[in-house]
C-alpha cells in the first residue's frame, strides 16, 4: 500500500483537472465526484497510515521515487514523495477536514451556479496540498507550495464579479509570491551549498555546512513560511481572503494551507536545529503574529475576519512552537492538528450563521441565534471552548504544552503566550456573546433558520473532533510517533509544576472570557459600529489590522507604482528618446547637408573648380615634396 | 613651348572664371567654348614640341564633340528659354535638394 | 539531406499558397493548403528529432557543399540537441498560429495568400537559421529573417504598422551590420590562419588575438542582444508587438528573437569563449536589469500587447542571464527557457489577440468582467499567464528555476535579484488578469463570444505541452544536455562544486528509509 | 613667335572681354576674336588643317550659331551685373587666380625639351599626315563621331520641336478673346497706337499723344522701353516715366 501513496495526489487532482475540462455536462453529478475522490484519498490516507503505525518505530519511513522531475548536470530533482509520521498526520487532516468541507459545501454552495467549478478547484487544492505534505524534495513542496497556492488565488477570487474578491485574490498570490522568493533562494541556496535539495540530504548534511548558511537558509525559509502562513510582516492577505466561500475559509485559510509554514519549519528541523539564530527568529515572528492576530480578533466586527485574525494568533503559537526547537516540533504539529479541527468547525459553524443571516458578516447584526441555530450553537461552542483553553477540551492540551515550552524557553516569551491565551479567550468570548447570546439584533426580512443535513453533520464531527482531539496527546503518543521525524528533547524543567502552570493559564482564560462577558454579555451591543473617532487608539489599530495594508501601501506599493511610472516613462523618453532622438539629429544634419544642395550649376561648378584646383595643389606638393 | 601653355592654361582659366560669374546661360556656353579652345591649343602645341600628328588629331576630335555639344546645348537654352522666358542659369534649380 | 528537406518544405509551401487564388472566396483552400504544408514540416522535424542520437550528442544529420570557395563558405547544416529544440519549436508554432490565425482580419485589402506565405517563408528560414553550422551561412540566413518579418508588420499589422516595421528592421539592421563587420573579420582571422573557412568546426580552432577575439564577439553580441532583445535595446519590440498581428507576434517573440540567444549559444559562446567570459559580468548585469525592468515596465503598461511584449523582455533576460552563467545547469534552463517562453508567450499573444480583435481595442482599460462571458478565454489567458509567472508545474517554471539555481552557483547576487522577477511577474500578469477578466462586466462587452472550437483547437497544444512539460521536461532535457555540456566545456568553465557536498553514502542511506 | 606675341595680349584681352562684357553680343564678338586668333596660331604651329577647321566650323558655323541663339532668345537679355548667390564672385575670383597661379607656376617649373617640329611629320602635307592619321588608327573613333553628330542633330531637333497642344486659334476665337479681354480687364481690343502721330515728331521712340493731349506709353516698343530710350514727347501734359508702364506689350498669340 506504501508505494501507492501517489494516488493520494492522484485521485483528486485527475478528478479536479477531469471535471474542469469535461465542461457543463458534468455540472449535475460534478461536486459528488470531487467528494468522492477527496473520501477515497481520506480512506487510502487511513489504510496508509494503519499500515504504518503497524510498522516498527524506526521504520515508519517511505521514499518512492515516481520519475525524474528534472536532470540537468549536477541538477537532479526525483518526482519522489516521502511518506513519514509527519506527512502521515497531515494526509489525515488534510483529507478528513477536505472531505467534511466538501460535503459542506455541497449543501453550501447548492445554488450557486459554478458549483462543479468550485468543487474541481476544491480538488485541486486537496491534490497541491498532498504534494505539498508528502514531498521528499524541496522542489517538489515548492510545486505544491505554489499549486495551493493558485488554489487559494482561485478559491479566494471565486466570487469573481466581486472586485473586492478579486483584487482580494490577486493580493494573496503576490503576498504568497513574496514568500516564496524567500523559498525559492533557500532551495538555490541548497543546491548551491550542497548540490541537493533532496529534504532529507538537506537537514542530515546540513550540520557540515557553516552555521551562517543555516541562517541564511532557515531565514529564507522563514520568508517563505509567513508568506504562507500569514505571519508577520506578510500577514496582511489572510484578513482579506476572507472574501472567498466560507468553506473555502475554514478549509484553506484555518485548517491546511496557512499551516504548511508550520509544516515547513517543522520539516526543515534539521536547517533550524544548526542555527540558533534562525529559530530565533521563528520565535520572535511567531510571538509577534500571537500578539497581533490576537488584537486584530478583538477589534472586528465581521465574523469572518475575527475569526481570521483568531487563526493568525493560532499559527503563531504553532510558529513560536516550532521556533523553540526539538522541544516544541510535536507540540507545534498538535496545535496545528486540534486547531484545523475546531477552527474549521468554527468557519464552517459561521459559514451557517451567514447561511442563516442572508450572508451578513456583522455580528453587530446577529444576536440571540443561539434558539434558532441550535446545532451551530452547539457544535460552534465546542470549538469555543476548544480553542479559549477549557479544560479537557483539545485546544487546552495543545495550548497549554506550548505555553509550558514557551516559559522553559524563556519566561518574557512564556508570559507573551499567556497574555496571547487570555486575549484569545477574550475575543472567542466576545464573538459567542455577540453572535449567539443577548438582544436579536437582525433585521426583520431576515428569518434564521437551521442549516440543511448536509451542512451540520461536518459541523457535528468536527465539533466531536474539537472535543475529543486532545486525545492524541495520552500517554504523548503524538511526541512519540513524530519522534521519528522531529526528535524530542525534554525541556526544562519549569520553576513550578505542570499542574499548577495549568492553573494559572486556565485562570487568566477565565478572566479574560469574563472580561469579555462584562463587556458584551451583559450590556446590549449596538447593532451600528461606533465610527473610528469615537473608539480608543487599541480598537482603532485592531480594526485597521494594525495598519498592515497601509505599511505595505506606504513601503512597497506607492515606490513600486511610483517606480513603474517613472521607468515606462524613462522607456519612451529616455532610452526609446535616445534612439528617435540619434534619428531626428541624423535627420537635422542631412537638412543642413540640404543646404548647400541649391541647384545653382553655378554653386557646383564651383565645386567642382575649387577641387580641381585642390587636386593640382595637392598634386603639385606632391612633386615638389 | 611654356608659353603656349601658360597662354592655353590662362585662357582656360579666364573660361573657367566665366562660367562661374556669369549667369546668361549663352555667354556661360561661350566660356565653356573658350575653355575648350584653350585645350585645343595646348593639344596642337604638345603636337608641335613632340612631331607627332595625334595632338592634332585630338583637337579635331574635340573640335567636332564640340560641335555635337554646342547644337545639343543650344537647344536646351532654347527650349528652357521658352518654358521659363529665362536664359539665366540662376532662374534653374530643380536639383535644389 | 533530411535538414534542407526540413527547411525547403515550409518554402516550397510558400510558393504553392502564392500560386493559389486570390481572394475572399478561396481565403479557406489557401489556409488549409499553408496548415497542410506546416504540419507536413512539423511531422518531419518529429522525424528529425527521432533520428537523432542522443547518445552520442554532437551535431547530426549534417549536410555540406561549397557554396563560396574563395571566401570559405560553405553550404552546411546539422543540428545538436539546442538547434533541435528550437527547430522543434518553430514547426511546433507555425500550425499554431496558422490555425489560430484563420479569422485574422487583414487591413485594406490585403491577400491572406501572401500572408500566409511570409509566414511559411518565416518558417522555412528560421529551420535554417537553427541549422547552419556555417558562419556565413547562418548570417545570410539571419538577415533574411527580417524580410518575412518586415513585410507581415509592415502590410498586414495595425494603424502604427509603418512605423513599427522601420523601427524594427532598422534596428536589426544595426545589429546585422556589426555582426557583418564581425563576419568579414572572421573571414581575415580564418584566412590569416591558414585556409579560409566559416566553418564553425574550423572556426572553433581558429587562434585570435584577445583583442580581435573581443571586438568580432562584440560584433555578433551586439546583433543577438539586439535581436534578443537585451535592455537597453528592446525598444523595437513593444512597438512592433502592438502593431503586429498576434500570429506575427508569436512569430517575431518567440521563434526569430530566439535567434538571438541561440546565436548568443552558438557562436558567441562557440567561436569566442575567451570573450564570452571576459564580458559576463557585462552581460550579467544587463540581463538581470531586463528581467526586473521588463517586469516593472509590464506593469505600468495599459496595451495588453505592449505588456505581453515586456514580459518577454524579462524573460529574455532570464535566457541570456542562465546562458552567460556558464553552468550547465542554467545553460539548460536557458535553452529549455528558449522552448518554453516560445510556448507561453505564443498562447499569451494568441489569447489576447483574439480577445483584442472581438473587443476592437487593445487598452486594458476596455475591458472588464469578461470571464462571466467568455469562460473558457479566461481559464486560457489565466494559464497562459500563470506559465509566464512561471507557476510551478508548468513549463517555464523548469527552465526559470534551472536558470536561477544555475545561476545562483555563480553569482548569488545576480540570482537574488533576478529572483525578484517572480514576485514582479505575478503582479503584472494578475493585475492585467484581475482588470480584464473580473469584476462587473464592462459595458460593451455584452456580446463578447467565447473561444470557438477551432481557436481551442489552435490553442490546445500549446497548452498541453506547458502543462506537460511542467511535469515532464526530462524529453527535452536529454536532448539538450550533451549539446549544452559540450558548449560549457568549449567555454571552459564547468559547474561550480558545492560547498559542502553531500556524502554521497548518507545520501544513499537517506533515500533508504529516512533518518 | 612674332605671331604669338602679338597675338597672345589680344587673345587674352578679348577673353577677359568675355568676362566683363554686359552684352551677350559684346562677349560673343569677343570669342570670335579669340577663336580667329586662335586659328593663327595653329597656323603657325604647323596645324595648317586645323587652321582652316577652325576658321569653318569654329567662328563660322559654331559663333553663328551663338548669335542666331542670341537673337532668338533675344539681345535686350543683357545680365545684371548684381550677383546672386553671396559670395560667387569673389570665390570664383579667387579660385581662379589661384589655380591660374598655380597652374601657370608649374608649367614654368617644368623643363621641356627641344622642340621637335613638325617638319617630318608634315612631310607631305598637314592635311595628308591627319588623313593618314584619321583614317588608320583614329578610324573607330571617328566613325563614332559620325554618329554623334548625327545623335547630336536629332537631339536638337527633338529639343527644339514644340508639341502644339491645341487646335490653332481661329481668328473668331482669337477676336472673342480679345473682347472678352477687354469686358475682363479693359484691355483696349484694338491695335495700340503707333508712336508719333504728328509730323513733327514721327520717331519710333515718341510715344503717340491721347486725344486729351496725354501721352500714351504704351504706343512705344517694349524693347525701348525697357531700355529707357523713350523720349518724353514734346508739349505732353505728363512726362512719361519709363518705370510706370503697365504691361502692354504684343499679345501673346498662340501658334
Amino acid at each position: 500500500m506504501l508505494d501507492l501513496v501517489w494516488l493520494l495526489v492522484a485521485i483528486p487532482l485527475v478528478s479536479g483537472l477531469g471535471l474542469l475540462v469535461w465542461g457543463k455536462e458534468a455540472d449535475a453529478w460534478g461536486h459528488l465526484v470531487a467528494t468522492v475522490a477527496s473520501a477515497a484519498s481520506f480512506v487510502l490516507g487511513v489504510v496508509a497510515f494503519i499500515e504504518l503505525a503497524g510498522r516498527d518505530a524506526d521504520d515508519r519511513s517511505v521514499t518512492h521515487v515516481l520519475f525524474t522531475w528534472i536532470e540537468a548536470g549536477p541538477f537532479h530533482v526525483d518526482m519522489a514523495y516521502h511518506y513519514d509520521p509527519l506527512a502521515a498526520l497531515f494526509v489525515l487532516l488534510i483529507t478528513g477536514v477536505g472531505t467534511l468541507i466538501h460535503v459542506y459545501s455541497i449543501g453550501y454552495m447548492a445554488h450557486d451556479e459554478r458549483r462543479r467549478r468550485f468543487f474541481c478547484f476544491l480538488n485541486i487544492f486537496v491534490a497541491a496540498m498532498l504534494t505539498l505534505v508528502l514531498a521528499a524534495d524541496y522542489l517538489v513542496i515548492f510545486l505544491g507550495w505554489e499549486g495551493v497556492g493558485l488554489a487559494s488565488y482561485l478559491l479566494i477570487g471565486f466570487w469573481q464579479h466581486k472586485p473586492s474578491a478579486a483584487a482580494a485574490a490577486k493580493k494573496a498570490f503576490v503576498v504568497n509570491r513574496v514568500g516564496d522568493l524567500g523559498m525559492a533562494l533557500a532551495i538555490m541556496l541548497m543546491f548551491a551549498q550542497l548540490g541537493t535539495t533532496d529534504i532529507a540530504s538537506v537537514n542530515a548534511s546540513i550540520g557540515s555546512a557553516s552555521t551562517s548558511v543555516a541562517t541564511a537558509m532557515g531565514l529564507l525559509l522563514l520568508l517563505g513560511a509567513c508568506g504562507k502562513s500569514a505571519q508577520v510582516p506578510l500577514q496582511s492577505w489572510l484578513l482579506d481572503a476572507m472574501e472567498g466561500p466560507t468553506p473555502v475559509s475554514a478549509l484553506i485559510h484555518a485548517a491546511t494551507m496557512v499551516t504548511a509554514g508550520v509544516y515547513l519549519v517543522v520539516r526543515s528541523n534539521g536547517i533550524f536545529d544548526a542555527s540558533e539564530a534562525a529559530r530565533t527568529a521563528v520565535v520572535v515572528v511567531g510571538l509577534v503574529t500571537l500578539l497581533v492576530g490576537a488584537w486584530i480578533g478583538c477589534a472586528k466586527d465581521d465574523i469572518k475576519k475575527a475569526l481570521a485574525g483568531s487563526t493568525m494568533s493560532q499559527i503563531g503559537y504553532m510558529m513560536l512552537a516550532a521556533g523553540l526547537g526539538p522541544a516544541g516540533y510535536a507540540f507545534a504539529i498538535f496545535h496545528l492538528i486540534t486547531h484545523g479541527f475546531f477552527k474549521a468547525n468554527m468557519f464552517l459553524g459561521a459559514g451557517s450563521v451567514m447561511h442563516a443571516m442572508d450572508d451578513d458578516v456583522d455580528m453587530r447584526h446577529y444576536g440571540a441565534l443561539r434558539t434558532s441555530l441550535p446545532i451551530t450553537f452547539a457544535t460552534f461552542a465546542l470549538g469555543y471552548l476548544a480553542i479559549i483553553g477549557f479544560p479537557g477540551f483539545s485546544g487546552f492540551f495543545s495550548k497549554d504544552k506550548i505555553i509550558e515550552a514557551a516559559f522553559g524557553y524563556n519566561v518574557w516569551v512564556g508570559l507573551g503566550t499567556l497574555l496571547g491565551a487570555g486575549v484569545t479567550a477574550f475575543y472567542m468570548t466576545r464573538l459567542m456573546m455577540m453572535t449567539f447570546f443577548g438582544e436579536k439584533r437582525w433585521r426583520d426580512e431576515v428569518h434564521p433558520h437551521e442549516s440543511p443535513l448536509v451542512m451540520t453533520i461536518p459541523l457535528m464531527v468536527l465539533g466531536a473532533a474539537s472535543l475529543l482531539g486532545g486525545a492524541l496527546l495520552a500517554g504523548d503518543w503524538i511526541v512519540d510517533w513524530l519522534e521519528p521525524v522531529v526528535g524530542h528533547t525534554e525541556h526544562h524543567e519549569l520553576a513550578i509544576p505542570a499542574l499548577a502552570m495549568s492553573a494559572i493559564i486556565v485562570a487568566v482564560v477565565a478572566v479574560g472570557a469574563t472580561l469579555a462577558y462584562l463587556t458584551y454579555g451583559r450590556r446590549p451591543v449596538a447593532d451600528v459600529a461606533p465610527l473610528d473617532s469615537q473608539v480608543r487608539w487599541p480598537v482603532r489599530a485592531g480594526r485597521h489590522e494594525m495598519y498592515g495594508n497601509e505599511i505595505n501601501e506606504a513601503l512597497v506599493v506607492r515606490p513600486v507604482q511610483h517606480t513603474t511610472r517613472t521607468l515606462v516613462f524613462l522607456d519612451g523618453r529616455g532610452i526609446d528618446g535616445f534612439v528617435t532622438g540619434l534619428a531626428d539629429r541624423l535627420g537635422e544634419a542631412s537638412q543642413a547637408l540640404r543646404k548647400p544642395q541649391n541647384g545653382l550649376v553655378r554653386s557646383y561648378a564651383l565645386g567642382i573648380f575649387a577641387g580641381a584646383t585642390l587636386v593640382l595643389v595637392a598634386l603639385l606638393a606632391v612633386t615638389l615634396a | 613651348m611654356t608659353e603656349y601653355l601658360s597662354l592655353s592654361l590662362i585662357l582656360f582659366t579666364i573660361g573657367a572664371v566665366g562660367v562661374l560669374v556669369r549667369r546668361n546661360a549663352i555667354v556661360v556656353f561661350m566660356c565653356i567654348e573658350l575653355m575648350l579652345n584653350a585645350t585645343n591649343l595646348a593639344l596642337v602645341a604638345f603636337a608641335h614640341q613632340h612631331g607627332n600628328l595625334d595632338g592634332q588629331i585630338a583637337a579635331f576630335f574635340v573640335m567636332v564633340v564640340a560641335a555635337a555639344e554646342v547644337v545639343v546645348g543650344l537647344a536646351i537654352i532654347v527650349s528652357i528659354y521658352r518654358t521659363r522666358r529665362s536664359a539665366s542659369v540662376d532662374d534653374a534649380d530643380l536639383l535644389k535638394g | 539531406m533530411i535538414l534542407t528537406l526540413l527547411a525547403a518544405t515550409p518554402l516550397l509551401g510558400a510558393l504553392v499558397v502564392t500560386c493559389l487564388p486570390r481572394g475572399s472566396a478561396n481565403a479557406s483552400t489557401v489556409k488549409a493548403v499553408a496548415i497542410g504544408f506546416s504540419a507536413l514540416t512539423l511531422a518531419l522535424s518529429l522525424v528529425v528529432m527521432a533520428r537523432y542520437d542522443v547518445e552520442s550528442g554532437g551535431y547530426q544529420m549534417t549536410e555540406k557543399h561549397e557554396w563560396i570557395g574563395q571566401l570559405g563558405a560553405w553550404y552546411s547544416l546539422g543540428v545538436n540537441g539546442i538547434g533541435l529544440v528550437l527547430i522543434l519549436l518553430t514547426t511546433i508554432l507555425v500550425p499554431v498560429v496558422l490555425l489560430a490565425a484563420w479569422d485574422d482580419r487583414l487591413p485594406g485589402r490585403r491577400s491572406v495568400n501572401s500572408y500566409v506565405a511570409w509566414m511559411l517563408v518565416l518558417e522555412g528560414l528560421a529551420i535554417g537559421v537553427f541549422a547552419a553550422t556555417d558562419a556565413f551561412l547562418f548570417y545570410v540566413l539571419f538577415e533574411a529573417t527580417l524580410i518575412p518579418i518586415y513585410f507581415l508588420i509592415g502590410s498586414y499589422g495595425g494603424p502604427q504598422r509603418t512605423y513599427a516595421a522601420v523601427k524594427f528592421l532598422i534596428y536589426n539592421l544595426v545589429g546585422g551590420l556589426l555582426m557583418l563587420a564581425a563576419i568579414v573579420g572572421l573571414y581575415v582571422v580564418s584566412a590569416k590562419d591558414g585556409n579560409a573557412s566559416y566553418l564553425l568546426s574550423d572556426l572553433q580552432n581558429v587562434d585570435m588575438s584577445t583583442t580581435t577575439e573581443r571586438l568580432l564577439f562584440c560584433g555578433f553580441m551586439a546583433a543577438f542582444a539586439i535581436k534578443a532583445p537585451l535592455f537597453p535595446f528592446h525598444t523595437w519590440l513593444p512597438d512592433a508587438a502592438a502593431s503586429a498581428t498576434p500570429g506575427t507576434s508569436v512569430l517575431m517573440v518567440s521563434v526569430i528573437d530566439k535567434i538571438g540567444t541561440f546565436g548568443m549559444l552558438r557562436w558567441c559562446l562557440g567561436v569566442f569563449p575567451g570573450a564570452s567570459e571576459w564580458a559576463s559580468p557585462v552581460v550579467i548585469t544587463l540581463a538581470v536589469i531586463s528581467i526586473v525592468y521588463g517586469a516593472l515596465c509590464a506593469i505600468g503598461q495599459d496595451d495588453i500587447r505592449r505588456l505581453v511584449a515586456f514580459t518577454s523582455v524579462s524573460h529574455f533576460g532570464f535566457i541570456i542571464l542562465g546562458i552567460f552563467a556558464f553552468t550547465t545547469v542554467s545553460t539548460a534552463g536557458s535553452t529549455l527557457y528558449m522552448f518554453n517562453h516560445g510556448l507561453s508567450t505564443a498562447a499569451l499573444f494568441l489569447v489576447t489577440g483574439l480577445m483584442i480583435a472581438r473587443r476592437g481595442s487593445a487598452s486594458i482599460g476596455d475591458f472588464g468582467g469578461v470571464q462571466k462571458v467568455a469562460p473558457i478565454m479566461s481559464g486560457v489567458l489565466l494559464v497562459a499567464g500563470l506559465s509566464s509567472l512561471s507557476l510551478p508545474g508548468l513549463a517555464p517554471f523548469v527552465s526559470e528555476f534551472m536558470v536561477l539555481a544555475g545561476t545562483f552557483t555563480r553569482s548569488v547576487p545576480a540570482a537574488a535579484v533576478a529572483t525578484l522577477g517572480i514576485v514582479l511577474a505575478a503582479l503584472y500578469i494578475l493585475i492585467m488578469y484581475a482588470k480584464v477578466m473580473t469584476g462587473p462586466l464592462r459595458e460593451g462587452l455584452e456580446g463578447f463570444r467565447d473561444l470557438g472550437s477551432r481557436e481551442v483547437a489552435a490553442l490546445a497544444p500549446t497548452l498541453v505541452l506547458i502543462v506537460g512539460l511542467g511535469f515532464y521536461p526530462q524529453p527535452m532535457l536529454n536532448v539538450i544536455n550533451p549539446a549544452v555540456d559540450e558548449v560549457i566545456s568549449q567555454v571552459g568553465q564547468g559547474d561550480p562544486p558545492p560547498r559542502t557536498p553531500v556524502d554521497v553514502s548518507e545520501q544513499a542511506k537517506t533515500e533508504e528509509g529516512g533518518h | 613667335m612674332t605671331a604669338f606675341w602679338t597675338l597672345a595680349p589680344v587673345m587674352v584681352v578679348a577673353a577677359l572681354g568675355l568676362l566683363f562684357a554686359r552684352k551677350a553680343v559684346h562677349a560673343a564678338l569677343c570669342l570670335a576674336v579669340v577663336m580667329i586668333s586662335l586659328a593663327v596660331q595653329y597656323a603657325a604651329l604647323g596645324a595648317p588643317f586645323l587652321f582652316a577647321v577652325q576658321i569653318i566650323v569654329y567662328t563660322g558655323a559654331i559663333m553663328m550659331l551663338f548669335l542666331f541663339v542670341l537673337m532668338l532668345v533675344g539681345v535686350d537679355t543683357s545680365d545684371s551685373l548684381k550677383e546672386t548667390i553671396a559670395g560667387q564672385r569673389l570665390a570664383a575670383t579667387v579660385v581662379g587666380l589661384l589655380f591660374g597661379v598655380v597652374a601657370v607656376l608649374a608649367i614654368g617649373q617644368t623643363v621641356t625639351g627641344a622642340v621637335t617640329g613638325l617638319g617630318q611629320a608634315n612631310e607631305n602635307g598637314n592635311p595628308f599626315g591627319l588623313a593618314e592619321l584619321l583614317f588608320g588608327p583614329y578610324v573607330l573613333a571617328f566613325e563614332l563621331t559620325s554618329a554623334l553628330l548625327i545623335t547630336a542633330a536629332l537631339g536638337a531637333m527633338v529639343l527644339a520641336h514644340r508639341e502644339r497642344l491645341g487646335a490653332r486659334a481661329s481668328q473668331a476665337t482669337l477676336a472673342e478673346r480679345r473682347m472678352r479681354e477687354y469686358a475682363e480687364t479693359g484691355r483696349h481690343p484694338g491695335n495700340p497706337p503707333t508712336p508719333g502721330v504728328y509730323a513733327r515728331d514721327n520717331a519710333v521712340d515718341l510715344p503717340a499723344r491721347l486725344p486729351d493731349g496725354t501721352s500714351a506709353p504704351d504706343s512705344v516698343s517694349q524693347v525701348l522701353r525697357d531700355r529707357g530710350q523713350v523720349r518724353p514727347a514734346p508739349g505732353a501734359k505728363d512726362p512719361v516715366d519709363p518705370a510706370d508702364t503697365t504691361d502692354t506689350g504684343p499679345r501673346e498669340v498662340e501658334e
